[in-house]
Formats: C-alpha cells, structure tokens, sequence
C-alpha cells in the first residue's frame, strides 16, 4: 500500500535544520499518516533549492518570504508557509566592548548573505530609528557564512551578523548575541515573532493537491510538537546536526525549540506585512521589486482556513 | 631502465615531501583549520569503509569523464575548423569570446531550468564551460600546423584517415595534450560546482556540505582522494601515452 | 630505348602565363612569365635555372599544390598518380622510415617498402625516426618513397644533392631503371649539368626570374653510350650554346 | 585592405546574428528566465548611468588583470622550466597534478583564512588556481621545441636576451596566446567566486546579489559587459598583435 | 699566402675515441671510432666521406652541440668565436633574413649586415621572411650570416649545394678572398671532389661508419693554380691515390 501514497518532493540543503524536522517526520511516520509519502532531495547549496522548484524538480523547499512575495510580484506565484523564528543576530565576543547596536560604530562587521540579507536590513531600519546609518557607520565584509564565522573566531572581524545555527554554536565558544533581528521586528511595531524561513511551494501546486499540501503542513506541525517535547527524536539527529560536542547539541536543540512559530497565522501575516514595509524603504526597487507592499497572498491562504 | 628507476624514486620523494610539508605546517596551525595528513587519511579511510567516499567519488568520475570526452570532441573540431579556415575563425571569434567568458554558475543555472535537474542538464552544462578553453588551444595547434607535411601528403594523394591520422594528429598533440591536461581539471572544476547547485550526489555535493559545516578535514579528503585518481590517471595512462607521442622527438639542447 | 607504352600517352602540357608571389609587406613579385613546359610521354626533362629564378615554384604549381596563377594546366595532371623528391626530404618526423614510405602508398605493401629501402641503401634503418638520420640518409629515404610509389609522373627538385659521388651514382642508375621499365614522365630540376646530360632526354634551360624558357637542348647521345667522358664533352658544348645559362 | 573589411562586416553580421536569435528566443520564453537584449540593455544602460556598473566592473577589471599578470608570469616560468628539464617535471609533476585538480573552493577558502579577507587573498587565490593551467600548457610549448634552432644559437653565442626573445619566445608564442585567451576567461570565472565568498564589490558580488533576487536580466547585463570588455581587449589588442606573431607564417594549404 | 696572424696561432685538436648515437629502440650505434683532426691556424680542411658516415656528427662535437663522447676537445675551441653553415639553412622563421643575420652579430651593425647579405647576391630581400626565400637563397642568407661574423673557427656543411654553378662559383671566390684577409681556420664538409680540390689546403677523407681517417691528402696546387683544368687533374690523382673514397 505504501507505494499507492502519493508523493511530496521536498528540496532541502543536507545539513539544514529544516532537514531535522523532516527526517522526524519520516522517521514519526507523519507522511503516511496524513496520507502522503515525504521524499527528501538533498541538495548542497540554497540556490540549489531556488533552482529546483524554478525547474519543477522539487514540489516545496525552504525560503524567506521576501523572495516569495517579490516572485509573486513578477508573476510567479509561490506560497509561503512559516517554519521557524529562528533568525540571524549580531554576535561579538562576550567580553568586547560591543554590547549594542550603537557599539557597532566604527566596526568591521561580517555579513552574511550579502547587502539584501534580510537581518541585515531589518538590523539598518532599527538602526536608522536612531538616526544611525549602519552601513555607513561599519565597515560591513559580505561572504560565505563558514567563513565568516570563522573570520569572527580569528579575530579579524569584530562581530558577525550570521545565521542562528552559526550563532548557536559561536555561543558555546564565548561570544554573545547582541542584538537580534527580531528586536527589530519589534520596534517596528509586530507584535509577535517573525519568521526567518518558511517552506514554499508552487501555489498552483497546492491548488491542484489541497490534500498533500494541507497534510504536508499538518505533519510538519506534529513533527515540531515532536521536537519541542522529545528529547529522544533528538538523539536521532544527533549525528545529522554535525554538532562536535554536548554543549553544540544542547544549544542547537534549545534554539530550535525556542523559534519554533507561535503566532497565529493571521498575525504573524500581519506582523511580516509590517517589517515588509521597513524593509521596502531600506532595500528599495532592487530588493523587493515594484511592489512596496508585501504582495498579496504570500502567506498561503491554505494555512488560515485551516487551524 | 636505471634511468626511469631513479624517476620513480625522485617522484616518490616529491610526493613524500609534499606529505612531509603538510604534516610540520599543520603541527603549527589549529587542527580544525588544517589538518594533519594523518587526521584526513583517518577520514578517508573511514568514509571509504562506509562506502560514502567510494559512491559520490564514482558518480562524480562518470560525470568528470562523460562532460570531458563531449568538450574534447565538440571543442577539439571546432577549434581546428577555426584554425583552418579564415572564414569561419571570423565568424566564430565573437561567439567564441561570449562563450569563453560566460560565467560557469549562468551556464549550468540556465541548463539546469531549461533542460531539468537532470544528469543531462549536468553534464551539458560543463561541457559547455569547457569547450570554448578547448577550441582556443587547437585552433592555435592548428593554426602552427607545418604547411609543408600538408602538401606532401596532398602529392601522394593521402586518404582522408591518413591526413588525420598521420598528418593533422601528430601536430596536434602537444596541444591536445595541454587542452587534455587542463581540461580534465577544468571539468572537474565546475562539475563540483554543478553538483553544488542541482545534483544531490557527488564529491562537489559532499565538499560544500561540509563547507557548511566548516569541517576542513573532510574537504581535504574528498579533495585529495579525487586527486589520487588524477594522479593515477596520469601516471598509468597520460605519461606513458605522452612518451609514446615524444618517442620520435630529438633531445633538446 | 624499349618501353611497354600501356599507360598515358599524350603529351601534357602546362602554360602559366603569370606568377607572382605576395611579399609580407605586401609587395608582388613576378615569378614566372609566360613558361610553357611540355612532358612527353615517357622522356626524361631536366629543368636548369639560377637559384631563385622559379623552378620550385614551377614544379609546385604543375603538381596542382598552387592554383594562385594565370594560366593552364593539363587536366589530366591532376588525375595522374604522381610522385615527388622535394627540395627538402619532408619526411613526417613522428613516423618512422618505414611508415613514411608505406604512407606514400595507396595500398599497404610492406614487402615493397623493404625493397625500396633496400634499393637506397638503407636496409635495417626502417624503424628509425628521420630525426635519427642524416641529410643524406633522409633524402634516400624521400627517394625511396618516390620510386615506391610507381607514378605516372615523377617529379624531382634537386634529389641527388648531399650525397656522396658514389651513391649519387648508384641511385642515378637506380632511377634510369626504374624509368625504363615504366613509361613515365619525369621532370627534374638540377644545378649539375652533367648529371642533366647523364639523365635526361631534353634539358630546359631557365632565365634569371621571371623566368621564362631560355632555350631548349635535346640530349642526342645514344642512352648506352653516356660515359663520363661522352658526358662531360656534350656538357661542355652545351655550355657553349647556351652562354651563361649552362655552366659545364 | 579589402579583406580586412569584408572580415569586418562578417564579424558584424555574426554579433547581429548572435543578438537576432537571442531576441527570437526570448519572445518564446518569459522574460523572467529569459529577458529580451532590449531590456538587458535598459538596465545596463540605466546602471551605467547611475555609476553602479562601471563601478563594479573596473573593480572586478583590476582583480582579473592583477591574477593574470601574475599567473601568466610564475605559471609560463614554471611550465617552461618542466618543459625544459627532465628533473623538474618528475619532481614537480605530482605538485603539478595536485594543485591542477584542488577545486578553486578550497584555495579561496584557504586563502581567506590565511591571508585574511583582503585584496591580497583574492588576487592570490585567482592566480593558484590558475598558474597549474598555464605551467601545462606552456610545458607543452617547450617540449615541442625545435632544438636545430637553439643549437644555431649557441653556435652562434646568442646572449641570453636573444635566446629568450629570439629563439624561444616566437616557438611558445601559439602555447602563450591559448593559454592567455582561455586564461584571461578561466581568471576572469574564479574571480566571479572569489568576489562571492568574501569580496563586498566586483560584478561577481553583484551577480551573485542578483541571483538571490533570482534577476536573469541583471545577471545577463553584467556578464555581457563584461563580455563586451573582453572582446573589445580582443579586437583591439590581441588580434592585432596575433596577426604581428603569425606574419612569418606560409600560407596554410 | 700573406697572413696577418693575430689571433690564435696553435693547432686546434679533436680526439674522438668513441661517439655513439643511440635509436629509438635503445639499441646503440657506433659513429665515430678513433678520430681524430687538426686544425691548422689559417688551413683550410675539407672532410670527405660517403652518405652518414659521421661527418655532421663529428662537426656537432667540434662546436661544442654534443658532449656525449669519449674523447678530447682543445678547451680553446669552446672560447673561439665560431661559426657555422648547417647542413640545411637554419634560419629562424619568425625573423626577417636581416634580422636573422643581425642576431649572430655581438653587436648589431645594420651596413655590416648590408653588405653580407650583397656580397651573396640578396639585395633587397632584407625584410623578407625565409618562408619567403627559395632554398638556394635560402641557403646564401646561412652563408651570409656565418661569413659576417668574422669567425675565428669557420665549420660548414656542405654549403653550396642547391646552388647554380655559377652561384656556387661565386660564392667560392667570396669564401677564399675572406679567408685570405683574416686567418681564420676553415673546416669543410662536401661530397664534391673538385670543389674540396679548389679550396682545400688539406683533404680528410672517412671511412664507412663507423668513421675514421682512411687517409689524408694535402692539396699542393698553388693558390693561383686552381684553374678548371688543374683541379680536375689534381681531383683525378685523387680518385686514384684513394680508391673508393674520392671519385673524381
Ligand atoms: N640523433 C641520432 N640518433 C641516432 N642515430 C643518429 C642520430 N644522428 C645521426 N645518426 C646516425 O649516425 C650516423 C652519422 O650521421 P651524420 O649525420 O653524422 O652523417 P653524415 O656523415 O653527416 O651524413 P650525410 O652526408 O648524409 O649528411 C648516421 O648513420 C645516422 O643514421
Ligand atoms: N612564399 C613566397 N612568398 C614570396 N616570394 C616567394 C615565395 N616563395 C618563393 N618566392 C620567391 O620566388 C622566387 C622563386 O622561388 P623558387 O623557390 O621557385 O626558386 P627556385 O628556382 O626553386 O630556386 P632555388 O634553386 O634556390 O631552389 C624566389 O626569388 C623567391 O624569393
Ligand atoms: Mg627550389
Ligand atoms: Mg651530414
């Protein structure tokens, strides 16, 4: 029978933590049980990801909702669903003199993801609430994520605004977070969390099999009830989240569980709507495309008729 | 005899001074950001019991090879058309710099959406990235040819076979040989870089996963472990290929 | 003179009106003006000019290698298996003498191969690379792959220089037999007046360039009757007829 | 004069051509995966004027230039050295094949590591990766050397000048110009990564920024500038200068 | 024979015990087998020798291009300013004849140049490429070249063949009167009898390889002698004193 399910192609980076969630998923046996059969395609890059759903290779992968919006501007109508809070944050050693965003003056400042990255922009518009102007004010260095990070730990860099899995383990080592893009969220006025990534797939896609989408969303909310509460499911990943010691597992695993969404879907819409709008003034034509409002439906519709 | 003995010894050397190197320099830089010889055969030795190593290793020689033969054809026959033909060297040239100096990720990203995520896609993609660097390097060949051995051949009325065989290859090899050597090292090049972006296999897909991860170790690994098959490639097929096409040579001065 | 005439027996005939050759500062040259050669069945031509007055040039145009001239060519020239000796040996130096030879042949004959060495006097030097030869060595072989061939046309520019008298000798004794059993053309250019009157059946003589047919010999001496003193006399007359031309 | 012109307008007509197709192809294609040349054209247009795109490009210019020069120089040394000298190529042959085949990955990261996020580093990079690719070509080039010259030479006792730019720089001329043609454009691709990884400027930077954006149209715009550079470089400096190399050449048959 | 004698007035001597050549195969060729040669200040020797005996080899070893034999070397041969005309014309392709002259010069001297290449009938080919040359001119540049350099050891292997005999007359008389003015040691290889009679002081003749002296001959027709007639007696005494090495 199990051949008979039919089947959900989900494009992930191989050692990305939305693969936690969807190994747990296979191994909870949640896609049988809401009826489909989850099929992991492993890929080594995000732009990978990007390629594949563009190519009709994969039916969901992970993205932020900027992208998803700006595609739906162009015509290209992708939905997106929240997956995890979890987002990047400036961190410095703990015993540097950088404590603030305004301490940042005058630093070297790795970024990761480049000038349009998300945190880095929504950390510019906080920033220029205060009349500061963050990137004229650092010397931001964009690159590779590994490398910064590792740039941090040489030295050479005084701070990183970096992704939360980077973060987590730079925890361990002595350095602090010292400012969180969802800080910025919040002196923008959301009122909740805001997502950092989400699972997209082709809207029309989802028209076409309102079941395996409605299942897949389903089994990735069990699959998080899982997580947040199985110490055990943990154990599982231990090997697959590359963590080199205890103290990296136990901080990737509170992190995780700490990003896991909470707002209902109508709000966290309505609370992205608003960082959209900063992040339109700061980013401009070039980061959001013609629309300066986040584009309509880009939260998936499914999600609110739902639970 | 005596003379490819010592050879051997001198290569033997070289490569136990390259480990030598390697070993003191990483007895001086933190393990995580160079390795020890030790630490990454450790690692190659385990992936490869597990057969990891072994599987994407396969996978990205099959691609390496089948990419490689495509450029060198397609790549070779254009460039000796352009080398011998005023005409369509004209023609040609502006194409050729285009697709010299388009970049290899816009190539296998266009690939990758017109074709599909395909082994296809894949292995198109690289040869196009290679074929304009093959073409440049035999049209010079052919543009150096000896007129002279041409024209004997056309007195004695050479068949086709023989002008290729006899006449046009042997000029030729020097530069197939330079397009050969760098060209397989080129492929494999941007294969990693095709494997990055759209297969979910290989040693290009393995090394950037572990980019993520920063684990320089397992990077050294798969890299050096594609290098030994280069290394025994070159040693048990080019070189003794090369001194087969130099045996007629005199001894330089 | 016995021949089996079984194979072409019309005269051909070749009339280049105009040569020229471009210089790299694009300058043109006149080479040849107004040459006309014809090759009669089965006799023996030898062409005498100064250096640089066009001889080369004229025999690569009859071998159909430059088509950038006024003038006419017989048809049948390009139809007919010829054979050539170049000014230089232009033997493939990634072959080995042996394969050289072969090549020339329309079909494989090693058995041939070995004889036509054998006849140049270099038995057992068919696995060398030319590189390994001297010039010498390295024009017999060139020789070699010209007589092995059997053309109907055979044409030589200079074949016997950097060659010792006595194999000089040999080989010219070789060629006369090879000529007489086979009715073919042969058209020779040469600075050596006496090897001209030795060989050939017409000498033609060449202007300075441009050049163009300065004066024609028949050599009448009876084939069998070309000694070194019969020679030496007849070249010494043809030196009188054609002042500054012929140089006994 | 004539021909020169005829060669002009063929060249013409194969831009025109290559721009027609293109033109054809996007109107099957959505302008998002596959933008018509006018709007590439507005937006080069509109980022020159806004200063964005001369900008990037002379910056990622300067890189591509530095990374040549240096590896054309320590590449052509080395390959003419294992060309030359039998010892050399044993001893350095296993270096040679290892450094060939590290995936440009490695080297960039390594470098970075090393040498810090600077200019430096990516100049560095660019140029390790390149210098194996000219060493193997330019080592074809001396091993096909024609020794009666050299032996000319020293009977004549050519000073060392003369050798050099006499003797032995005319014979590697053809090797040199395959390896610069697809050199500058293999340079010209790792500085495309390089600018990536850890550079905060350069059209590879930009680039990759648009890729994100998932914009074909900027990617397009930038990699055809930068195309539009090199064959101007083409047209204007090294076609001129291949005609001065090849002046002594028969014609082919 | 008036003589300036400035320069080096020793003999210059060459012991080549043993020189072997070795095949592609690996198998190993004796050459050169006990030779040995003197060179006289202000002589000039022909070597005489049947088609590769060893005569270019044994030039090679005498200008230092192969120094992989058994034997000894006059140390002074490896400081003397030498020159050479090659077997074949050895030009370099990618440089004009004026250049290629030029480069063999210590210093550049452009009207030197000039008049070298006059003196052997090439004025105004000064910018052409050798591509562009026909063999004998070809061949008249590499005397060009070899006679500008005023050298103290002078090594030529056969050079006027592919030559017209008036040329190679000519060229004959430029060698001697260049010879005569600055006391040079000439050493000659040639396959021609009467021209090694004309020029020589003294004849080497070689065996079969592996080459040594078989027997040597001093010319002792006074310079000013040396008319056709003359020679050809004096080449045909030759041919008699050592039969089956000269032929007349
Ligand atoms: N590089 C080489 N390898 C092997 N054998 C060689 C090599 N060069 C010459 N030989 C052989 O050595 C012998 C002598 O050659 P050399 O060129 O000295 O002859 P030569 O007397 O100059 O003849 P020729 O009058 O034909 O020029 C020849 O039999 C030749 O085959
Ligand atoms: N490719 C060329 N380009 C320009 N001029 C050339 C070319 N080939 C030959 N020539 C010139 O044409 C003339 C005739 O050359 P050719 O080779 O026919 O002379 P040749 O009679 O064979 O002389 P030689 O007896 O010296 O071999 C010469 O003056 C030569 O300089
Ligand atoms: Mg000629
Ligand atoms: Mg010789």
């Amino acid at each position: 029978q199990e051949q008979d399910l039919p089947i959900v192609r989900l494009g992930l980076l191989q050692y990305g933590t939305v693969n936690w969630e969807a190994k747990t998923i296979v191994d909870e046996g949640l896609d049988e049980k809401y009826g489909f059969e989850l099929e992991i395609v492993p890929f080594a890059g995000g732009d990978a990801t990007k390629v594949a759903l563009m190519a009709g290779n994969v039916d969901v992968t992970t993205d932020d909702w900027l992208m998803v919006s700006r595609q739906r501007a162009m015509g290209d109508p992708l939905v997106f669903i929240p997956y995890s809070t979890s987002i990047g944050a400036v961190m410095a050693p703990c015993e540097g003199d950088i404590q603030s965003l305004e301490d940042l003056e005058g630093k070297t400042i790795g970024v990761a993801g480049g000038p349009l990255d998300k945190s880095w922009l929504m950390l510019r518009g906080m920033a220029s609430e205060s009349g500061m102007d963050l990137a004229a004010a650092t010397t931001p260095v964009f690159g590779a994520p590994p490398l910064l990070t590792e740039k941090l730990r040489q030295g050479e860099l005084d701070a990183v605004l970096n992704y939360w899995h980077y973060n987590a383990r730079l925890e361990t080592e002595g350095y602090c977070e010292v400012i969180s893009a969802q800080e910025a969220a919040r002196s923008f006025g959301a009122e909740g969390a805001v997502s950092a990534v989400g699972y997209v797939m082709n809207e029309e896609w989802a028209e076409e099999n309102p079941d395996l989408a409605r299942g897949f969303v389903d089994a990735s909310r069990d699959a998080k009830e899982v997580l947040a509460e199985s110490d055990e499911a943990w154990e599982r990943l231990r090997e697959m989240t590359g963590a080199e010691n205890e103290e990296v597992f136990q901080m990737l695993k509170q992190r995780f569980r700490e990003g896991i969404p909470t707002s209902t879907p109508t709000q966290e819409r309505d609370d992205t709507a608003i960082v959209y709008n900063e992040l339109a003034k700061i980013g401009g034509e070039q980061l959001v495309g013609p629309a300066t409002e986040m584009a309509p439906g880009t939260f998936w519709s499914g999600l609110e008729s739902g639970s | 005899m005596s003379r490819s003995r010592s050879a051997t010894a001198a290569r033997l050397l070289s490569v136990a001074l390259f480990f030598l190197l390697w070993h003191v320099v990483s007895l001086y830089v933190s393990p995580r950001l160079f390795p020890s010889p030790w630490q990454v055969a450790t690692f190659v030795l385990r992936e490869t019991e597990s057969g990891v190593l072994p599987y994407h290793l396969s996978i990205t020689l099959l691609r390496v090879l089948a990419a490689f033969v495509l450029a060198m054809a397609v790549g070779s026959a254009l460039g000796f058309l352009m080398g011998r033909s005023r005409g369509a060297d004209v023609v040609l040239q502006p194409w050729l710099i285009l697709t010299l100096n388009i970049p290899a990720l816009v190539v296998i990203i266009l690939s990758y959406i017109w074709i599909g995520m395909t082994e296809t896609a894949a292995i198109t993609a690289v040869a196009l990235n290679k074929i304009p660097n093959v073409a440049v390097t035999i049209r010079e060949g052919a543009r150096a040819m000896d007129p002279t051995y041409m024209e004997m051949a056309r007195v004695y009325r050479f068949s086709r076979v023989k002008i290729y065989r006899d006449v046009i290859a042997p000029q030729l090899q020097p530069y197939f040989a330079a397009a050969a050597r760098s060209g397989i090292a080129l492929v494999w090049k941007i294969v990693l870089v095709v494997e990055l972006l759209g297969r979910s296999n290989g040693v290009g897909f393995q090394i950037h996963l572990y980019f993520q991860l920063f684990d320089v170790r397992a990077i050294m690994g798969y890299t050096l472990a594609f290098v030994a098959v280069m290394l025994a490639v070159e040693f048990l097929a080019l070189q003794p290929l090369d001194r087969r096409a130099q045996r007629w040579r005199p001894k330089q001065v | 003179m016995r021949m089996e005439r079984s194979l072409p027996t019309r005269d051909l005939t070749a009339r280049i009106d105009r040569k020229e050759h471009i210089g790299a500062d694009g300058d043109r040259l006149v080479v040849l003006d107004g040459l006309e050669l014809r090759l009669a069945p089965g006799t023996f031509t030898c062409l005498i000019g100064p250096s640089g007055c066009g001889k080369t040039t004229t025999l690569r145009i009859l071998m159909g290698l430059d088509d950038e001239f006024d003038g006419e060519l017989d048809p049948a020239l390009r139809e007919a298996r010829i054979a050539t000796v170049f000014q230089e040996p232009r033997l493939l130096p990634w072959r080995t003498v042996a394969q050289n030879v072969l090549l020339a042949l329309p079909r494989p004959d090693l058995p041939r191969v070995e004889a036509a060495l054998a006849s140049v006097g270099l038995e057992g030097m068919a696995d060398r690379y030319p590189a390994q030869l001297s010039l010498g060595q390295a024009r017999r072989v060139a020789l070699a792959r010209a007589f092995a061939t059997e053309p109907e046309v055979l044409f030589l520019d200079e074949p016997f220089v950097s060659l010792d008298e006595a194999s000089a000798g040999r080989l010219r004794d070789l060629l006369i037999a090879l000529w007489q059993r086979r009715p073919m053309k042969v058209l020779m250019v040469t600075h050596n007046l006496r090897e001209a009157v030795r060989l050939a059946d017409r000498i033609v003589f060449l202007t300075e360039r441009p050049a163009r047919v300065a004066g024609v010999a028949e050599v009448e001496l009876p084939r069998d009757g070309r000694d070194p003193e019969a020679v030496s006399r007849f070249a010494a007359e043809l030196a009188r007829r054609f002042p500054g031309l012929a140089v006994a």
